[in-house]
């Protein structure tokens, strides 16, 4: 029964990827990505987390997304015909591909827990995911990572103010 | 007071730093200033080293020994060498001269360098060095850092030799004279290394004088044999004897004070200064002080009979350095280390005294330098050739000068001393004739008879300037009156050199040690001299002084008399005049025997090994990676999806590894 | 709660090779970078997972990790590209071999 | 049953028909309003002052003649209104309207959800709804339009920054990223409004801008881009354009209110009833800066962000975080 939500949004999401990589226009590739970010927020709230999902709604669909949008406008880019990729190395790239996927797959039949870590086990798992546990890791254990990240964020945007600047 | 040793060879150091770096604008903005700079920084070390040595005198000889530790230079474990200085009567000794000499060297030098159109501070700079070097090599208290100044003095010379680089000749001499040293202080340096080693097997890691004087018996006599020999084979380079000489006469392509200074009266000497500093290995060793005696006679011997046919003013000059060193061997190799040593004063004064004249005369004669070309200066130059005469007069030994006093001491020693043999005294007395020869040649040529030189030469012949006469004359002056202070007990004489150097020689050495360290001699050493037969001794003395009038005498035949005997001579027997014109063809011997095959030797490492070998498998794998690279740059397409392929190969490698694997 | 985690993995992988598929396939710069963008995502949803069986905060901040560095990643990316497109009038990745030997 | 479905149906037909009854009225208040600042009547011929004008517009844009571009993208150029209505729509959801209420015997809750990330959701559609706009401008095929679009999205990537910090503070306040938990926060009698003054300077500004109303209506700007994006959109899909623009402007107006002014929370009368009095004040005030002050220059406007908004919100956060941790 539960599982008709996740095959439905799973099946949304492969679609939508396909049309992402499909599409001749790069603006409906980058539509059809907002509708993939959607999905993946889905399965992130079929997951119980909803802090997640609406970051990946905010930061991917509403940000990140918004801003190649906004590239790919700027560029005013016209469709024309993309020369296809050679015979042979695209054979080869599809073997390679699928050697990967064959990887992936083994990978992921083979996967078991880790360990229960035990600071979660308690709970209630319909609150997995919610702020307040996200918060007390970042504030903890992650804080150097976390801090990490805004260097690097900063890094960026110095990086794409210097290269925007005109001389 | 003895704490202000550093002091010595400080002030010429400041004066090379000062020179050396400021020289240009120094003597840009005023040439006085540079010699002024040099020659005061010499002699306040003079000073200094006089009133050190006059205190010196002041205490009682068992007490004249002194370490002055001014800093630590190497700490490497348990061994130790530091920058230190001892005053004992022999580095004083040595110090006293080494300063004075050249002080006076430097004042003269500014006379004979004023004109020259190098650059007068770089002259000034090396002199200084070469000072520094040498107190350093005379007042070290340990091996190494002798050996520092025994290398600086090496350099000194060379840059000195070569000072007038542009001509080619001057810079082969210099390399000649570098080279051969290089030779001797590889042996040196591989001695020093043995006595350390085998030394510090025993547990004294140090190559200070004292600890190696004191634990020297713990080694095997076979040992110090082999390591006074090494030393030995050092001496012979720096000190010009066979068969290390062959530098010396062609040293003689610097300036003419250079010459006065380092290869006669200072540098060379350190050879003997040496053995006398190590008499106690030698005495420990009959063997090698039969091998420094012979080689010395042998020098003396061989050395005179080529000054016999030089016509270089210079040449003879050296060559008969090079005698009288062999003479200064003789002298330590029979144990008569104080006589030895005594001919070093006296050689100092009366060589610099003629090198000095005999500048004077080159720089009369606009640097000519050939004896041919020279004659009848007498009356133009007669300080110069008064001053000359006395020199000549010394070296011969004429009785009364100061030569007669040392030389006489060593002949009587070598025919007398239980190291000694008639044979050794021969070849000295031969020495002796044929100096006087050579000697009165050389003064016969230059200054008597008429004048050869050239027109254009001979107007501008002229007594040379204050700054080169008075040193001159204070040279003569001590040329006569050096040898009173050495007067051997035969001629009522005190000996006051023997016996003030007496503490440092044989016993004495080890019982100043004991004084001064606590410890006890182990091994006993045999005294030197014997007993004097006083009327041996003046029967010999006058022998010797005989001979010397015969040559004196023969010398005025054939050059002022019958001028046309010496061509005949040479016409009669051609093999032998030709054999010592070119010095016994020494040179071409090692041309052939040694240079030849090394050099051939050196072409096959260049041709053979270097270029095809070694460069072959540097620039071959330098090649191969450059081959590697050329192949490989082409995965560097620049198209970013061939980078993402490649990422994916990796991911799969990545993968497969965890499944199958991991 | 190991429900459906297999499905959910599945998902991510088939949506990462697919986004690895577009990257490798596509010429024109900003659809390859919307599929990197697919393979975070696939990536992210991994992550989701991974943290939920584990019962640990890790995964998800994980995300919030590969989240910025997505952010950074678009900044400085399409300032590049629009750059690019600026100086060579094309964004088709075949012909920026700049960086090549 | 009655929990999870009949409960939640109910309330979401009766949330959005209220709401969207006042949405239609928003515009004939603002209508009304802006024709008596400047000295004239408005709407006075359909029903009592015009009451009945906002009906008649609907019915109107109903028959009118629909018009597609011949280069437009269609698709996308169909799809834009749809993105732009439901986005502003789905923000209705999540706003607390009142305090729970009991009716036959249940408890009622006056919202549909309270999610625990309420404010993140409302920024993250408030966002979304932009796709609209700039979507509608590309696919027009109309130079305006696309000027319109790409200002558009300039305006709503830097906007959303200084509205999402002056929201922080807000949260770091209350403790919690839920509305809810926002207003139980303010139940004290002091409104974030005192608390956070600047916050709230800096997000009524932000929301204005965002809301691309006058005086940062830099999409449509008549005088220079003649009504930029929705220039080649009529009948229906330019009134859901049209739509979209009053309920944001309406939930801006219900989130100023919920995050500063307390929510329901008021004396004697009933909470919703004090929620809809402050939420037209809000409205109003909107209408009155709309009236009075000029449009600005398009890079005064990014300036003004860049340059003072952002930096304004990051410090108010350092400091509220700052004076936080000084008090404990």
């Amino acid at each position: 029964m539960d599982l008709i939500p996740v095959i439905t949004i799973g099946v949304a999401a492969v679609l939508t990827a396909l049309l992402v990589i499909f599409s001749k226009n790069t603006v409906h590739s980058a539509l059809w990505m907002v509708g993939n970010c959607f999905c993946i927020a889905v399965l992130f709230l079929l997951l119980n987390s909803q802090f997640i999902a609406i970051l990946q709604v905010i930061v991917y669909a509403g940000a990140i997304m918004m801003f190649i949008l906004y590239a790919i406008m700027m560029l005013n880019l016209r469709e024309n015909g993309e020369p296809a990729t050679k015979k042979s190395l695209f054979i080869f790239r599809m073997a390679l591909l699928i050697l990967f996927l064959i990887c992936l797959t083994n990978l992921c039949i083979g996967f078991s827990p880790l360990a229960l870590k035990g600071d979660m086990v308690t709970q209630n798992m319909d609150h997995f995911g919610e702020v307040n546990l996200i918060a007390n890791y970042i504030f903890s254990e992650g804080l150097i990572p976390f801090e990490l990240i805004s260097v690097l964020l900063t890094a960026a945007v110095v990086g794409a103010v210097y290269l925007a600047k005109k001389e | 007071m003895f704490d202000l040793v550093w002091l010595i060879p400080i002030f010429p150091l400041t004066g090379v730093l000062i020179n050396g770096i400021f020289g240009r604008r120094i003597e840009n903005k005023s040439k006085r200033l540079v010699h002024w700079i040099a020659c005061g920084a010499v002699g306040l070390s003079f000073l200094v080293t006089l009133t050190i040595f006059l205190q010196l005198l002041g205490l009682p000889a068992e007490k004249r020994l002194y370490d002055f530790n001014w800093f630590s230079w190497i700490s490497a474990g348990t061994f130790q060498a530091s920058v230190g200085y001892q005053i004992d009567p022999l580095s004083m000794f040595m110090c006293m001269f080494v300063t004075g000499v050249g002080f006076l060297i430097h004042v003269y030098s500014i006379g004979y360098m004023w004109h020259d159109e190098g650059r007068y501070y770089r002259y000034f700079t090396y002199l200084n060095l070469f000072m520094f070097s040498m107190i350093t090599l005379v007042l070290a208290d340990n091996f190494l850092l002798m050996f520092l100044g025994w290398e600086g003095v090496g350099v000194c010379s060379y840059l000195l030799i070569s000072y007038w680089f542009s001509d080619m000749a001057n810079a082969v001499a210099g390399k000649k004279a570098f080279i051969t040293n290089r030779v001797g202080d590889f042996f040196f340096a591989v001695g020093m290394l043995l006595l350390l080693v085998n030394l510090g097997s025993h547990g004294t890691w140090s190559l200070k004088f004292s600890d190696v004087f004191t634990h020297i018996s713990l080694l095997s006599p076979k040992l110090i044999t082999v390591i006074c020999l090494l030393f030995f084979m050092g001496c012979t380079a720096k000190s010009a004897q066979i068969p290390l000489y062959i530098w010396l006469p062609d040293a003689m392509a610097g300036p003419t004070p250079v010459s006065a200074l380092i290869h006669a009266a200072t540098m060379v000497t350190a050879g003997v200064y040496f053995v006398a500093r190590c008499n106690i290995l030698y005495t420990m060793s009959p063997f090698a002080m039969s091998v420094v005696a012979t080689v010395g006679a042998m020098t003396a011997f061989l050395a005179a009979t080529i000054a016999l046919t030089q016509n270089d003013i210079k040449k003879v000059l050296a060559y008969s350095t090079v005698s009288q060193l062999g003479y200064m061997f003789l002298g330590l190799g029979v144990g008569a280390f104080a006589a030895g040593l005594f001919h070093v004063l006296t050689h100092s004064f009366f060589k610099a005294l003629l090198f000095m004249c005999s500048g004077s005369v080159i720089h009369a004669m606009s640097g000519e330098q050939d004896m041919r070309k020279m004659g009848g200066l007498k009356d133009k130059m007669p300080v110069t050739f008064y001053t000359m005469l006395i020199g000549a007069l010394a070296i011969v030994g004429f009785p009364g000068f100061s030569g007669f006093f040392s030389k006489d001491e060593i002949l009587w020693k070598a025919f007398s001393s239980p190291q000694g043999s008639t044979g050794l005294w021969l070849a000295g007395l031969m020495a002796a004739a044929m100096t006087s020869f050579y000697m009165f040649r050389l003064i016969f040529m230059t200054f008597f008879n008429e004048c050869r030189a050239s027109e254009h030469v001979k107007q501008h012949i002229h007594e040379s300037p204050k700054t080169m006469t008075v040193p001159l004359i204070i040279l003569a002056v001590l040329s006569i009156a050096g040898g009173f202070i050495g007067v051997p007990e035969a001629l009522m004489g005190s000996n006051r050199v023997e016996h003030f150097l007496a503490p440092v020689m044989g016993m004495g050495e080890g019982k100043l040690l004991m004084a001064a360290d606590g410890t006890k001699m182990l091994h006993e050493v045999s005294e030197g001299a014997a007993h004097h037969a006083f009327s041996m001794e003046y029967g010999l003395m006058l022998l010797t002084v005989l001979i010397v009038f015969c040559g004196i005498f023969l010398a005025y035949l054939m050059y002022m008399k019958k001028r046309a005997l010496p061509e005949a001579i040479a016409a009669k027997s051609p093999f032998s005049y030709r054999l010592l014109l070119n010095k016994w063809y020494i040179d071409e011997l090692y041309e052939k025997v040694v240079i030849r095959p090394l050099h051939g030797f050196g072409m096959f490492l260049w041709k053979g090994i270097d270029v095809v070998v070694i460069d072959g498998l540097v620039n071959g794998t330098a090649r191969f990676f450059m081959k590697c690279g050329n192949t490989a740059k082409f995965s560097q397409t620049g198209y970013v999806q061939r980078y993402a392929v490649s990422f994916l190969v990796g991911a799969v490698v990545l993968a497969a590894y965890y499944i199958y694997v991991g | 709660m190991n429900d459906h985690q297999s499905i959910y993995l599945a998902l991510s992988v088939i949506l990462f090779v697919m986004g690895a598929f577009g990257v490798i396939i596509r010429k024109n710069a900003i659809v390859v970078f919307l599929c990197i963008e697919i393979m975070l995502g696939a990536a992210n949803l991994a992550f989701v997972v991974f943290s939920r069986a584990n019962q640990s905060a890790e995964g998800l901040f994980m995300v919030m990790c590969v989240m910025a560095v997505a952010g950074a990643e678009a900044a400085i990316g399409l300032a590049i590209f629009v750059l690019l497109y600026q100086k060579t009038g094309t964004i088709n990745i075949d012909k920026f071999n700049l960086l090549k030997w | 049953m009655i929990d999870y479905l009949i409960i939640p149906v109910i309330k979401l037909i009766v949330i959005f028909g209220v709401c969207l009854f006042f949405i239609a009225y928003t515009t004939w208040l603002e209508r009304k309003v802006l024709g008596h600042f400047q000295l004239r009547l408005g709407p006075m011929r359909v029903g009592y002052h015009g009451l009945l004008q906002p009906i008649a517009d609907g019915i109107k844009n109903f028959f009118k003649e629909e018009v597609i571009p011949e280069n437009a993208d269609k698709a996308v150029f169909l799809l834009a209104p749809i993105i732009s209505i439901s986005a502003a729509i789905i923000l209705l959801a999540v706003i607390p309207f009142g305090k729970p209420i009991t009716l036959f015997g249940k408890q009622i809750t006056l919202y549909l959800a309270n999610p625990s990330i309420g404010v993140l959701f409302i920024l993250g559609f408030a966002t979304l709804g932009a796709y609209g706009t700039i979507l509608g401008g590309w696919s027009s095929g109309n130079k305006y339009g696309y000027m319109g679009g790409l200002r558009a999205s300039a305006m709503i990537i830097s906007y959303e920054l200084s509205m999402a910090f002056s929201v922080i503070a807000i949260i770091m306040l209350s403790g919690s990223f839920s509305l809810v938990d926002m207003v139980n926060a303010q139940q004290n009698g002091i409104w974030n409004i005192i608390r956070q003054p600047v916050a709230f300077f800096v997000f009524f500004i932000s929301g204005i801008a965002e809301l691309n109303r006058i005086p940062f209506d830099m999409p449509e700007a008549e005088s220079e881009l003649c009504c930029g994006y929705n220039v080649e959109y009529s009948s229906m899909k330019f009134a859901l354009f049209f739509l979209a623009e009053y309920t944001h402007l309406f939930v801006f107006a219900s989130l100023v209110t919920t995050l500063f002014l307390g929510g329901w929370q008021g004396p004697a009368l009933p909470g919703v009833v004090w929620f809809f009095i402050k939420t037209f004040a809000v409205i109003f005030i909107c209408i009155w800066i709309r009236a009075t002050i000029p449009r600005l220059r398009y890079d005064k406007v990014m300036k003004l962000e860049w340059k003072f908004m952002l930096p304004v919100a990051i410090a108010n956060v350092i400091a509220t975080g700052a004076v936080m941790a000084l008090l404990g």
